[in-house]
């Protein structure tokens, strides 16, 4: 990858305030195609506050955010309905975004073929952020954000963790995790909070 | 830019709207048994009844659609849904209207479709004009549901949003409640207030889903 | 058929509803019955797929 | 060892109902049909209670007794499947419901459709027996709608349970409290107190007609009882084959 | 064993309930709300008004314990503070019992207490039956408390439960508003009604915490 | 320890059934004061399903519990209502369970001294965890079944588990703890599913 390649997000001087208490400030950071930054940082010093500034879901204090490039967003929160089933989720949200997905396909890769009918609310934590995870393969979208990606997984789920990142970063994405723990994570660089 | 982020939004809300089981069922049995409490309170004086009744109606909607839209927006705020609409490639607030829609169609329509039969336990008399009674109702609850939307949207972050909503929504209920009841008492200014009704509602669809664009960013900034 | 009085309308408005509902039900009922004997002996040939 | 034994109980239901359902359908076909040939073409119209439109309680008053009896024996069922788990239980309970509301429905429908010659109204707000029925066709509703609410059969069973014996409960305090109310009703003429004061031409087509009812609906809760036996069979084979193939997570 | 589980589950509930912000004023506006759109539903002639007045506010009080009942144990199943309860030594039914008591208080007896208000506004004359009839709201609201907790237990793990609530609940509530609907219209038979509402509401406060605490252990298998 | 010693929690010919598939069957285990049991397994194996049956939460299908001391349960979830701070809560569960903890040292020990005073509806997600675990060192409860105790912690927040672990089973305490990966936990025995 060519490190002279456009950004395909930059935030420049973001600064957060959360209740009275400065999260952080002067935050500076460019993303290009190919780079899997590491968000690391204890716990509550803004790692979720600022990829969210990143995914323009939260307006920053100071500075500002340029996204040259349609992000994916992957939280703590999965975004499934108690109801859906992963079949389901992955079928709505593939045609949000237009169409073309092989649904069965993306399932059995991420390891959700034998829950596939079961409703949200039985799934289990894993089961659940598989599901979310596999929102990220519906579309190709060059920027990853992911808070957390390893939280729940079991060792199998790691390690696609891995390979989904290995080959997002091949054909020329670029992605940002917060990230506690788990040395073996294969950045590029990484900022401290 | 397309309609499909628009249209997933449409059915993801429909199947919420039904998932409970018996689905559309549901608001009419609330309706159903607020017909029915009020009777019981007031005695059965078929001419109270009948003044009552069409009045007695529009309350009913305008609640049910409260209770209906209580947790729309507030459970896309809290399972992460709205992060996910927020980032849709569609317009937040043609998201919101596809959303609001679909719950009127699966709860605020039933109601109006049922009102005859409703009318007809208030011991009205069977005539044409339920039928075109249902056509008032179908809009009215339309722009319930869609000031209500704005009200669920503002308290999406608050606990106990249900009850501030109604705070919000009420108020912003009066003018389809007063349009409504005019067009169906039959009494002096009647004739215009189908079409004072129509505009109320109108307004409703064309301002609401830009207020309730900018709550839901709000809640989840 | 018999002949009755004023309400006339009324009477065969009760016996034909009776009659509507009570075969509609038992209608439902045995399709139901038949289907669910249809897919229980898909998945497990035995006899009348009772199982 | 519970978990097979309850697999196999209703096994003992569905070789039994196999030849008592039939039965029950052949008879209540023709205690239906003599039933409404007299109530039809035999009986009098009675000069006093205002003619032909008497007929009409061939069908309501069996119905009427039905609803009440299937509340009954969904509070039965749901009370035996509370305390022994019985899992025949459960499904009885889960098949009586819609088809008490069925005769519930019919009861309201044909006192109403009664009501508008004889009283004038097809609806009255504060009539006893009126409000009570269709307090217990909500009941049904709601139990029904919980029901279907619950996504696995071991929560709907549980739930449904629960609503059900709240609502036994509670079925004698929403009758007496309706019956405060005036009734425009008459008061009870065949299960009176002293015997009953119907006279014998109206009586036994009555008791007959309510007879077939009865069997016909024994037979439909068999024949349904049977469906879900048969689904539930179906349901936990195709989660044994699912169990074969896929060893992903 | 010791009544510390049930103060804390009472003072948790009570702290949830005001959470909101405004907490208690939201079911008065609710209630207010409903106040005002019936009149505007149902015209304003005085003598209807007042033959309506007493059952309407019956009817507003079920309907505002429905919304304020809707989420309580449905919450707490989700956040996972029902598994904390279940295990907080002791019985679940005094701590259902407990949570709904506090929900009553901040959201039922307040309606209540603002009752003559409402009458008034519904042209009731000024008169101290009004103060006595304070008391036979906070009774009957005490019992539809009780039985909409059946439901909201019932419902607690169900999308959409406050519509399945409403279902479920409004057949239990009828004898209580029979009875208070009786003791208040002053008509025969209304002398002994106030006893009778009371023991409707004993009758709800012996029962329904069983039924509860069997629901929730349901709500967290 | 003595591992003759009473067990504090025994499970017998546990099986479960959920949506017409069996999780697992015929699970023994025993648990006796100092020992540190280890649930392993894929995810929607029914690591949490077995912890919420041996806490008395749900049925079993089949088999028995006895619990002879009573138990602490942390799960998934966390247990926190948006508008409680990490204060509130805490003393309200010592309330419940008996009075006698020092919120204050208990907040600082869990390294939540600063965020006491925030509503949970702000905190971080490691934040939402570690006032969770606070409730564990309220009162003196000789079993632990912890789902997953690590999720989000930071690294300090996971000596921390290990420290409180290692103090508890020194007491005489006994813990099920469900775990992906952490080859590091302290553990006395396990059991994969
Ligand atoms: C919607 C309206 C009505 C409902 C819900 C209703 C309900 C009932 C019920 C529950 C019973 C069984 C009572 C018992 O055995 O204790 C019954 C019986 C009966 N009903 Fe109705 N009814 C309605 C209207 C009418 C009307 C309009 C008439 C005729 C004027 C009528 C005549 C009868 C008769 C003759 C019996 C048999 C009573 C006996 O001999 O025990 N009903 N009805
Ligand atoms: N209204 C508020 N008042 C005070 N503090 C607040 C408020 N809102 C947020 N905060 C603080 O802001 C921080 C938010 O941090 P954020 O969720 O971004 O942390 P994080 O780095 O993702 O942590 P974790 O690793 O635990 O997920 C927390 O420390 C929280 O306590
Ligand atoms: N109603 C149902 N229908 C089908 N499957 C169900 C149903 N309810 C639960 N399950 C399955 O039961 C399992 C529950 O697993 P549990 O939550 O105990 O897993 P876990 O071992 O804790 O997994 P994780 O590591 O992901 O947390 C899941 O595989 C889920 O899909
Ligand atoms: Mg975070
Ligand atoms: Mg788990």
């Amino acid at each position: 990858m060519n490190s002279e390649a456009v950004p395909l997000l930059t935030g420049t001087g973001l600064g957060m305030i959360r209740g009275e208490r400065v999260l952080f400030r002067e935050i500076g950071l460019t993303l290009r195609a190919g780079e899997a930054l590491v968000l690391r940082g204890a716990n509550g010093t803004g790692k979720t506050t600022l990829l969210r500034i990143l995914a323009g879901l939260t307006r920053p204090e100071t500075g500002r955010v340029t996204r040259a490039a349609p992000c994916h967003w992957f939280g703590h929160r999965e975004g499934l309905k108690p109801q859906e089933t992963p079949r389901t989720h992955l079928t709505l949200w593939a045609r949000a975004w237009g169409p073309g997905a092989d649904i069965d396909a993306v399932l059995t890769r991420m390891g959700l073929a034998r829950p596939a009918d079961v409703a949200a609310r039985y799934l289990s934590a894993g089961q659940r952020r598989r599901t979310a995870l596999a929102r990220l393969l519906l579309e190709d979208r060059p920027v990853w954000l992911l808070d957390e990606p390893y939280t729940a997984l079991d060792a199998d789920g790691r390690a696609l963790v891995d390979t989904l990142i290995t080959q997002h970063r091949a054909k020329g994405g670029a992605l940002i995790a917060a990230i506690h723990g788990e040395a073996g994570f294969p950045a590029s660089g990484d900022l401290t909070l | 830019m397309t309609a499909a982020p628009l249209l997933s939004a449409f059915r993801q809300s429909l199947g919420e709207a039904w998932a409970g089981g018996a689905g559309a069922l549901l608001p009419l049995g609330f309706l159903g048994g607020a017909a029915v409490l009020v009777p019981l309170g007031i005695g059965s004086d078929a001419d109270t009844l009948r003044a009552v009744g069409p009045g007695i109606l529009w309350v009913a909607l305008a609640l049910s659609s409260l209770v209906t839209l209580e947790r729309i927006f507030q459970a896309d705020a809290e399972d992460g849904t709205l992060d996910l609409w927020l980032q849709a490639g569609a317009p937040v607030s043609a998201i919101a209207a596809a959303k609001t829609l679909a719950h009127w169609l699966s709860a605020g329509l039933p109601l109006a479709l049922f009102s005859p039969l409703l009318a007809l336990m208030f011991q009205a008399e069977a005539s044409p004009a339920l039928l075109v009674n249902v056509g008032l109702y179908a809009l009215g609850s339309l722009a319930f549901f869609f000031w209500g939307g704005v009200g669920a949207a503002l308290s999406a972050t608050v606990r106990r949003g249900g009850l501030l909503i109604s705070l919000i929504a009420l108020p912003l209920y009066v003018p389809t409640a007063i349009f409504g009841a005019l067009a169906m008492s039959g009494g002096p200014g009647s004739t215009g207030a189908p079409l004072l009704l129509a505009a109320s509602t109108l307004f409703a669809c064309a301002v609401a889903p830009y207020a309730m664009a900018a709550a839901l960013r709000l809640a989840a900034d | 058929m018999p002949e009755f009085d004023k309400n006339a309308a009324y009477i065969w408005a009760c016996f034909g509803l009776g009659a509507l509902m009570i075969l509609a039900t038992t209608l439902q009922v045995i399709l139901a019955a038949r289907a669910a004997r249809r897919r229980l002996a898909a998945l497990e040939p035995g006899p009348d797929g009772d199982a | 060892m519970s978990m097979w034994s309850a697999f196999a109980n209703p096994l003992k239901f569905l070789r039994l109902s196999d030849w008592l359902a039939p039965l029950f359908y052949a008879a209540s076909g023709l205690c239906i049909a003599w039933g409404l040939w007299q109530g039809l073409w035999v009986v009098p119209k009675d000069e006093y209670q205002g003619g032909d439109i008497m007929r009409v309680m061939f069908v309501h008053v069996p119905a009427a007794w039905l609803a009440m009896a299937s509340y009954s024996a969904l509070a039965v069922a749901s009370f035996i499947w509370f305390i022994w788990r019985h899992e025949l239980a459960d499904i009885a309970a889960k098949v009586i419901a819609p088809l008490g509301a069925v005769w519930t429905a019919l009861c309201l429908a044909t006192g109403s459709i009664w009501g508008k010659p004889t009283w004038g109204t097809w609806w009255q707000w504060d009539d006893a027996r009126m409000m009570s029925v269709l307090f217990l066709f909500f009941l049904f509703l709601g139990y029904m709608a919980l029901r279907a609410a619950m996504d696995t059969r071991q929560k709907a069973a549980r739930a449904g349970a629960i609503l059900a014996m709240v609502g036994a409960l509670n079925v004698p305090l929403i009758k007496f409290s309706v019956d405060l109310f005036t009734s425009l009703h008459q008061g009870a003429s065949v299960m009176a107190a002293g015997g009953p004061k119907m006279a014998a031409v109206y009586l036994w087509p009555l008791m007959i007609s309510a007879l077939g009812h009865s069997l016909l609906f024994g037979a439909l809760v068999m024949t349904s009882m049977r469906t879900e036996i048969r689904d539930r069979r179906t349901a936990r084979l195709r989660a044994a084959a699912l169990e074969g193939g896929g060893a992903d997570a």
